[in-house]
């Protein structure tokens, strides 16, 4: 647990001290966001038809982006290596750094979701529901990347190639994501969209840090 | 030459049933072709570096190694 | 039984015999097939002959499914038990189960038209049939990323597992999905009971398509493992060249 | 007393054989010093003795034991150096090593002091670790040896990039830790002359491919 802790602190002050990581994918995401009035046409209807979608889906890409640094830099210099070495078993470092990368892209996303949502007109009943699933979905949108984030270490083309492997496997998050929130707009129960959302966090937390070490036990030999 | 005329038509649906089976085909053949020729290709070359002659290529392919042998 | 086939000789032994064999039944399946189809079918009563598209269309659409399994258990045996024929397998699988994958959306949106009219419709089965594309694609894509052969063999078999504890969700999600947003009944595909005289011809092609893929995959595994020899002559070159 | 062995030890990189029916054998207080040609494998063996590398045949065992039978423990026991410093910019030197002193389970209050004046480079503590040069670097890799909780150094190339009054330094841990019961395996181009050390040469153990494709042909 100590061996938990002491990543966790390590990459939260990393992500603090030179990153602008935060920033830039909150910018991102409000720029994706903001490109679909501009695309699509302001008309407030449309807007707010279209709403959940593309709030989940920017997000989306905002955490894919962010993805491809999770174990890229201590990959490089070694660290990596290092703590798989260490007496923490390599799931555990995923599951540590996996939730530094969380609370340093994936809370700020969540914050910066509410606002959008009023830009793009989007019907106040949703607000708590969006919140509420994308706290349950970004986090599994984290360890699924981190399994693709450990399997194109060291390949040639990795950020484009991550995209490809792990796009398909966020549709589901995608999906319920979405549902739950356009259940709520339309006044029906939200309860089997969260209720999936929950299941499909509570099975990536348990099978990904295992195909992540995996990833990364192949990636370091 | 009516039936033959009437079959292709396929009772006016000629442009999808058509289109389909040479997609199927074509697409399977060139498969076929690619993964036949990839092995043709890399039996002509195992056979050049392990046949009888296979001695006469390997000096061809390394002149280097006849000329300065201590490196 | 596992190991038997693991010794990479015994499998080009085995193949050589077994090649010509699939190649000649997967022509006379899909001869007999043809005909029965094309010629000895009748046409569907509400489809008419576009009818005739599902001949094509369903075995490649059943073999997108077959290959991705087959890919999946083979990265599987190659991840866990260190089979090296097992990892030749899973790799000469992907571009099979992809051309099959791009078949059955291609044919499917070739029968939509005429019968939906429409060539696409985010329907549950398509649009989880374009997924699975994605996955053999990405599978493709991570498999020959890598300047060590062997890391791309890995990490890929890892992403196969992976994709394959995932496409029953997907699938799931996909139709779940879609209930939400278009009834389902405008979409029928599978209309009434097929018809005895329709079912041979399918079946004799879905055991084409499945020989096919028996045929081309041991092309491409000879040819993997050939090239594989073909590297270890080389080296031995390189290091008489350096002695 | 504990004893590090290596057996018949195979290793393949990607498909290529670099050294076959490899022993080794490590006492308390040992120092084995592996040297060989270029591609040998000299790297590839730490990996192996590190656990980063599965061996392709072979075993090694620690006091007996098959080491693959309990990891956990075998990374609780050792502290390997590669050729990268895995030195993070940002963090100040004695943040880099009061993570791993963290890591490792040992009290960073009280193991990073002595460690960095070890390597005599206490007085960089507070520094942000950019502002270090390649040697000093080097040096904040090498204070990790100083934490104290391994039996088992790993040693890739230690030298490279010291200067003579750290290669002494270095000696001196080595010594010590050896003294204490630990043992260390080190991998060298300059010697860095240890006392009672066994060579390992790995060139006497080097597979050619021909060999290697006849015994596959004959298998």
């Amino acid at each position: 647990m100590t061996g938990f802790r002491a990543i966790l602190e390590r990459d939260l002050r990393l992500a603090l001290r030179q990153g602008m990581d935060s920033v830039m994918v909150v910018m991102f995401f409000v720029i994706a966001v903001v490109l679909f009035p501009l695309g699509v046409g302001p008309e407030p209807n449309t807007l707010a038809r279209i709403a959940p979608g593309v709030l989940w889906v920017a997000a989306l890409l905002s955490v894919l982006l962010s993805l491809e640094r999770l174990f890229h830099n201590d990959f490089e210099d070694g660290s990596l290596e290092l703590m798989a070495l260490s007496p923490p078993s390599l799931e555990v470092v995923v599951l540590a750094k996996v939730l530094a990368h969380w609370l340093v892209t994936g809370l700020p996303l969540i914050i910066a979701a509410p606002v959008l949502a009023i830009l793009m007109n989007m019907p106040a009943d949703g607000f708590a529901l969006l919140i509420l699933a994308l706290l349950l979905g970004t986090p599994a949108l984290s360890l699924i990347g981190a399994v693709g984030a450990a399997l194109v270490l060291g390949s040639r083309r990795g950020g484009v190639l991550l995209a490809l492997l792990i796009l398909p496997l966020f549709i589901p998050v995608l999906i319920f994501g979405v549902g739950a929130v356009e259940a709520a707009i339309g006044g029906f129960p939200a309860r089997a969209p969260l209720l999936l959302l929950g299941a499909i966090f509570a099975a990536t937390l348990a099978l990904c840090p295992w195909g992540a070490a995996a990833g990364l036990r192949q990636a370091l030999e | 030459m009516d039936t033959i005329s009437k079959f292709l038509e396929m009772g006016g649906y000629a442009g999808y049933v058509w289109p389909s089976y040479l997609a199927v085909f074509g697409l399977l053949g060139v498969l076929l072709w690619l993964s036949l020729r990839g092995l043709k290709a890399a039996e002509t070359d195992l056979a050049q570096l392990e046949g009888p002659d296979g001695k006469a290529a390997r000096r061809q392919a390394s002149p280097a190694a006849d000329g300065a042998p201590d490196t | 039984m596992l190991n038997y086939f693991a010794n990479p000789r015994r499998f080009m032994k085995l193949s050589g015999i077994l090649t010509p064999w699939m190649a000649g039944a997967t022509l006379i399946l899909a001869g007999a097939g043809l005909y029965l189809g094309l010629f000895a079918s009748p046409a569907d009563y509400q489809q008419g002959e576009t009818v005739r598209i599902m001949y094509v269309h369903v075995p490649a659409a059943w073999m997108a499914l077959f290959c991705y399994t087959g890919l999946a258990i083979s990265a599987a045996v190659g991840l866990i038990w260190k089979h090296p024929v097992a990892d030749v397998a899973a790799r000469a699988s992907a571009p099979i189960g992809a051309c099959f994958t791009f078949l059955a959306l291609f044919t499917g949106a070739l029968w939509g038209k005429p019968m939906w009219g429409t060539w696409w419709v985010w329907d549950a089965r398509l649009t989880s049939m374009l997924v699975l594309f994605f996955l053999y694609l990405g599978y493709m894509a991570l498999n020959s990323a890598f300047d060590d052969p062997q890391r791309g063999t890995k990490a890929s078999a890892i992403l196969a597992m992976v994709g394959f504890v995932n496409v029953p969700i997907i699938k799931f999600s996909v139709d779940w999905w879609n209930t939400l947003h278009q009834p389902a009944s405008i979409l029928r595909m599978d209309g009434p009971t097929i018809h005895p005289d329709m079912l041979w011809p399918l079946f004799l092609m879905i055991g084409a398509a499945t020989t096919y893929y028996l045929w081309v995959l041991m092309l491409r595994m000879r040819r993997d493992l050939t090239e594989g020899r073909v590297r270890a002559r080389r080296q031995i070159q390189a290091e008489e060249a350096g002695a | 007393m504990d004893q590090f062995k290596g057996a018949s030890l195979d290793c393949l990189r990607s498909t290529r054989p670099v050294f076959r029916g490899l022993d080794f054998d490590l006492p308390a207080g040992g120092a084995l010093v592996l040297t060989g040609p270029n591609g040998s494998g000299k790297s590839s063996l730490l990996r192996l003795m590190a656990g980063l590398l599965p061996p392709a045949g072979g075993t090694l065992s620690w006091n007996g034991e098959p080491v693959a039978e309990d990891p956990d423990a075998h990374r609780a026991r050792l502290a390997y150096l590669g050729h990268l410093d895995a030195v993070k910019p940002a963090l100040t030197a004695a943040e880099n090593l009061a993570f791993w002193a963290q890591l490792e389970g040992a009290d960073p209050a009280t193991a990073v002091g002595p460690a960095l004046d070890a390597l005599a480079i206490g007085h960089l503590a507070d520094l942000p670790a950019r502002f270090l040069s390649a040697g000093q670097k080097r040096r904040l890799n090498l204070a990790r040896l100083g934490l104290g909780k391994a039996v088992l150094w790993l040693l890739d190339e230690p030298a490279t990039a010291l200067d003579v009054e750290t290669i002494s330094r270095l000696r001196d841990l080595i010594h010590r830790h050896r003294d204490g019961g630990g043992m260390v395996a080190v991998s060298t181009h300059s010697d860095l002359e240890l006392k009672d050390a066994v060579n390992l040469d790995l060139g006497q153990y080097t597979v050619s491919a021909a060999r290697a494709a006849a015994e596959e042909t004959a298998a």
